[in-house]
């Protein structure tokens, strides 16, 4: 490819606007307003979630919280763009990404409540565990979407980061190894502009996040993170174009994190609030509705409805997370290995004595 | 010593159990003096550190205090709050997210003169600058025969009992602890937490400086600044004829519970508080194990291969045949560190320790 | 067991030493047989490896060997010579030059029911995958409760005595066997080097291959396919009635030499070779001792906090009785790896170990 | 910067051609006369020493070579564009350019030859020791350069790497921390088009190594590394500027490893003679020979002197590595710490014993 063809525009690929009117685009149509209600539908929902994860955590419920709040154009409109046997590699944040992925609400929040690591069966959802090591998981996505490929399989790989994470060195391995291989598999850089305490402009010095790709001889494209229609239509073609065998692809989608890095950080201490105020304006799904109710597809009733089964749905959760968890003490020595060792059976049986002592 | 430890209850959220107050105290009186001056307070650990780095900083202008997050948030355990503001951006200030990026320039930096202190946000997230710690920061002294030295200070909040989800709670000595070239420093008070980093910013080698993050809340009284025994020294925390305790970091408050519990089933128990894990002081420890003839070693690591094994290999070496029974460990189980509701099952207690003790083979002995 | 192993002289250019008969054997006869038939005949442990990986390769095709140089080159030691030419470069292939890259891609192949063996180039250059190893490899099974099993084998060339310069040599085995959830393997012998390769492909955990480099021109008469004990046994090399010699990879066959020359000195020496560092085989280690009364530990990598201390720690809780001195251990100094004209002092040698083995109070106990 | 500032040219920078005429470029003039003959002169003694060191390696006097042949443009040139105070980070490769920095051969080679680790002082050359594991010794460079920033001192670094360790994550750490502190450092790729037996094309697909400055947002050169005026010329502009402030520059020399990768390695195995028949007619030394003499800058008498010269050198150095060098047991315990420990000494003490025991 040329280097020309490897260059992201100049301005993020925008398919509605802050104000809910359609884009034209040169290169990209709009979803069909099915898709667009099906995706309005999920980000409500997304948020309801979020905020319900939200306040579980204040009720001490949830270990700890990274809240999408403002991602879930991103993190929805890109998991609705993957393929019924497309894998998904998320980090930590994407708890709506994997609620969207139609994974049980209490099974994401497995992790985060402080019970077993991983609470969902990753070869069910095709849906890797949350990755908290940062960047690490974009090299597994490359790993399996190259598998994919040498088996001939029509697989394509979806995998999240954030632009802190492209720092990393992994991040780098990962773009290389999947142009190197043409492995299928997109990177979704959910650039919220924060790295916890650390701004874009301390992170990277790059005209975009986008523009990384041309080091790899791979597509960039900058997109407009808040309009899920775009992040939908861009991300689609690329994992279109990955099962096909056209490669890799990174895609920078531009948002902001409304809240703290998570319940533990205090975000007043690094950001005005004067720039989440700004970010609150473009907030996705607003967009999105005024878009829907602007052009009919949805009224009032039909919002109504949405917002009652996102209630309805967090009500649920909110029930199914008031009870403890059941944690075996015992479990600690399942699944170090295959089958447990002669040394790991010794070391169960001294718990165990000790828990029978104590009763 | 000017320091006594008392153990608080467990903080679950640590970014918002951390306190500014020894921050804005250093900042007032800092036109006064070159060092934070005598003030006995009941001080966290994570003041002492911060006040380590204060003091550093202002002593020493070849110190530079650098990370994830550790500028304008003043790191998510709140260590570094204030430096940036005190010190400005070209003294305290926050790196693009790499950590091999971060050890790495440190090193570069070191080469030029300066003396680095650089924050690894979690124990496992210093795994991915393990080739440069390593490879380059363990070895660059005797690759170049003395030519460069490295005096680069790696501070890593290590171990558990905080609540943290996965990778957040690893207690990763053992990897640096057999790499040499490097030394490997925890302390396990308050006192110490100031005097082994001013001493570990001050040493002409590297050191990783390993900080118990779950007793960061831990307060004691004393004098700031404070120096403790020197960097390479062992001491007994508790003096006992019985058995010993080998404890370093978390482990040691931990050890002295036990100490105190011991006392109830009649053993006197000695606690020694190693700190300085590489170099060992095999003098304060063999000694300690001559006199009572029994000892356990504990830490929060998983046990096999961890540095408790070292401990108990070479105390065996030194002390065969005074011994009454075999060095025991009690140590985290192998096992990937589980999640927070279980940890406390996996990390060492008091009463798991004490049956350690009681497995010392004391009817024989008593006999 | 169909194997004796003899040491050749060392050699300090390996990639001319490397052989291709094996593979040439190999491909010869592909038509016929599933495995490479029976040929007793005289194979280096190179040759084995190989032979391993191409039946491997031809029993099921989900294995897949990839690395830095391992395709056309067969990899700089040659250890893959003859594979991808054999099997295509779907199967056997070069990848960019990127550890991390290496094994976190096998891990994500490993996620889709592959089973990568990869090659680190040389022990020192696996450092860059250390966070992949440690905080992926080695969890992923437990993270998702037995849901996700990772098969894959990574092959670690390791160890010194071929006069390599710095970084070539390091003995990195302790950081993966503190490591819970790796497996971690070193051949001692041919035989063992064709046998263990097989089982570790075959095993459904993460394994750590340490291939002790400088033993990859040291012969043994087998027939090929051959094998050994099963992965998880430590095996008595040679039994002896005085002292247990416990080693494992390089140091099987000094160990083996040393008990020679000991005879002459009047100790009848047991060795008993590892094979499988973690898990570790308690039972026939500590049976061994407690017969014997007297132990030494030898590795090539530095003694502090190395694989010996757990060995030592270990073998001591279990025979505390039956010792007459402690257990001793050779290891390589608590230096970083020395250059290629000094490597002869600072590795465990005949004679060093003869040491240690007189330092076992043999006068007290034999009054 | 704007993307299209940080984008290399479509061709590689040349300034003289393969039959040793000028060519005009709109951004670089040709070094002075006096500078070619100094980089003539340097490249046949770097050549010379790098014949000398291959065949000492054959005489089994060094361990190990890795030789530049080849690649001489790119290591004299770029060593010759520095400035007195900066900083050179070479790999092990960097032989030529280590000599060509005024070190002694014997002291470059200390390590070659098995004796220890590093042969020179780093701070008398200001040249950091030899760096075997790939790209971490740019984030070295990158440190050096910023502490140096901070000093406010006019310093720049100049680092090497090959093609294959720009793969490694250390350099892209490397590169983004480099662009982010506006660090005044200069990484020269030598591109020799092999990474032992993988060719570029299974290492990257990049359009060109330089295009990987722009995802940085730093300059990115793709230069013609047989070109010494072209190389001096790039390299020099990209230090001065990094001194002045400018920040850091990438610059892609173009060239190829005549010579396997080391004297251990058989390259017949993996690349066919054509191709390197075709680079030996692009040789580096014979290209500004041909100038020099077309020009008058240099005459047959010159050309011998030169020679001569270079070999004089080269027999110096043979007599001196005949001799093999004294180690000391004992050293092995030194530095390994800046004060001995209590238990080094006592391992000290276990060799002496042995020592004194065999003598
Ligand atoms: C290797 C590693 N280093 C550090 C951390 C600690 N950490 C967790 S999240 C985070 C910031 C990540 O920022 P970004 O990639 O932008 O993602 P975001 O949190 O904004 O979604 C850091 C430093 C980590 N998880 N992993
Ligand atoms: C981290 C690391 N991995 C692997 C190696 C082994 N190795 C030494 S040189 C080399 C190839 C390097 O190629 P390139 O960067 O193009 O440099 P060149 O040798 O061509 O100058 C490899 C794989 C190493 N030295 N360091
Ligand atoms: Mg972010
Ligand atoms: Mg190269």
């Amino acid at each position: 490819m040329s280097p020309g063809e490897l260059l992201p525009g100049s301005a993020p690929i925008q398919l509605v606007d802050q104000d809910g009117r359609r884009v034209a685009d040169p290169a990209y149509g709009c979803p069909d307003t099915g898709v667009l209600l099906d995706l309005y539908r999920s980000m409500v929902a997304g948020r309801r979630f979020d905020r319900q994860a939200t306040a579980l955590t204040r009720q001490g419920r949830l270990a700890v919280y990274p809240s999408s709040s403002g991602q879930e154009a991103c993190q929805v409109a890109a998991v609705r763009a993957m393929g019924e046997l497309d894998w998904l590699f998320p980090t930590y944040r994407e708890s709506v990404a994997l609620v969207t992925r139609g994974i049980d609400p209490v099974e994401v929040l497995t992790l985060l409540r402080g019970d077993w690591h991983c609470g969902y069966d990753p070869h069910a959802y095709r849906a890797a565990p949350q990755c908290t090591p940062l960047a690490t998981n974009t090299v597994h996505a490359v790993g399996l979407a190259d598998a994919a490929r040498r088996k001939g399989d029509q697989v394509a790989v979806l995998v999240f980061i954030g632009d802190g994470a492209t720092s990393e060195g992994d991040a780098h391995e990962a773009f290389n190894f999947a142009a190197v291989f043409a492995a299928p598999v997109v990177f979704v850089v959910q650039n919220n502009q924060w790295a916890i305490s650390v701004p874009l402009s301390k992170q990277s010095k790059a005209p975009t996040l986008a523009h990384k790709a041309v080091g790899y001889g791979m597509r960039g494209h900058h997109v407009d993170g808040n309009d899920a229609a775009a992040v939908y239509a861009v991300v689609r073609q690329a994992l279109d174009d990955a099962r096909a065998g056209g490669g890799p692809a990174l895609v920078e989608c531009l948002t902001y994190r409304m809240d703290a890095h998570t319940n533990a950080d205090d975000a007043g201490r690094y950001r005005d609030e004067a720039e989440v105020e700004l970010w609150r304006q473009r907030d996705p799904v607003e967009r999105l509705e005024r878009l829907l109710l602007a052009e009919g597809a949805l009224d009032e009733a039909a919002r109504e409805a949405v917002a009652a089964e996102a209630e309805e749905s967090a009500a649920a959760l909110r029930a199914r997370m008031n009870a403890e968890p059941e944690l075996t003490p015992g479990d600690l020595f399942e699944h170090v290995y295959a089958k447990p060792t002669a040394h790991l059976h010794r070391q169960a049986e001294l718990l165990a004595h000790e828990l029978s002592e104590e009763a | 010593m000017a320091a006594t430890t008392s153990v608080t209850k467990k903080a679950t959220t640590p970014a918002t159990k951390a306190t500014t107050k020894a921050a804005t105290k250093a900042a007032e009186t800092k036109a006064e003096a070159s060092v934070t001056p005598a003030v006995r307070t009941s001080v966290t650990m994570a003041q002492a550190l911060n006040a380590a780095l204060r003091d550093a900083l202002r002593d020493d202008p070849s110190v530079l205090v650098f990370g994830e997050d550790v500028g304008k948030l003043g790191g998510v355990f709140r260590i570094t709050d204030g430096l940036a503001a005190e010190f400005g951006d070209d003294r305290c200030f926050d790196t693009p997210l790499a950590e091999a990026g971060i050890v790495g320039t440190a090193i570069g930096m070191a080469m030029y003169g300066m003396r680095p202190v650089v924050e690894m946000q979690f124990d496992a997230f210093a795994y991915p600058a393990f080739e440069q710690v390593t490879s380059h920061l363990a070895k660059l002294r005797n690759r170049t025969r003395g030519r460069l030295g490295l005096p680069v200070v790696i501070r890593v909040p290590y171990g558990g009992g905080i609540g943290g989800v996965e990778h957040h709670s690893d207690s990763s000595e053992a990897y640096y602890t057999h790499t040499p070239g490097l030394k490997v420093v925890t302390p396990g008070t308050p006192a110490d937490a100031y005097s082994l980093l001013r001493d570990a910013i001050a040493d002409p080698d590297p050191v990783i400086f390993m900080e118990p993050k779950r007793r960061y809340w831990t307060k004691g009284d004393l004098d700031l600044p404070v120096r403790t025994e020197p960097m390479d020294r062992a001491v007994v925390r508790r003096p006992g004829t019985d058995v010993t305790l080998i404890a370093y970091g978390a482990m040691v408050a931990t050890a002295l519970e036990t100490a105190d519990a011991a006392r109830e089933e009649g053993w006197d128990v000695e606690v020694v508080d190693l700190r300085s894990l590489v170099p060992f002081d095999d003098e304060t420890v063999t000694a300690s194990v001559r006199r009572t003839g029994r000892a356990v070693v504990v830490h929060e690591a998983s046990t096999f291969g961890g540095y408790g094994a070292e401990v108990a290999a070479r105390v065996t070496e030194q002390c065969f045949h005074f011994l009454e029974a075999p060095v025991l460990r009690v140590g985290g189980f192998d096992i990937p560190y589980p999640p927070p509701k279980l940890e406390e099952h996996h990390l060492p207690s008091v009463d798991r320790i004490l049956d350690a003790v009681a497995r010392l083979q004391w009817e024989e002995a008593g006999a």
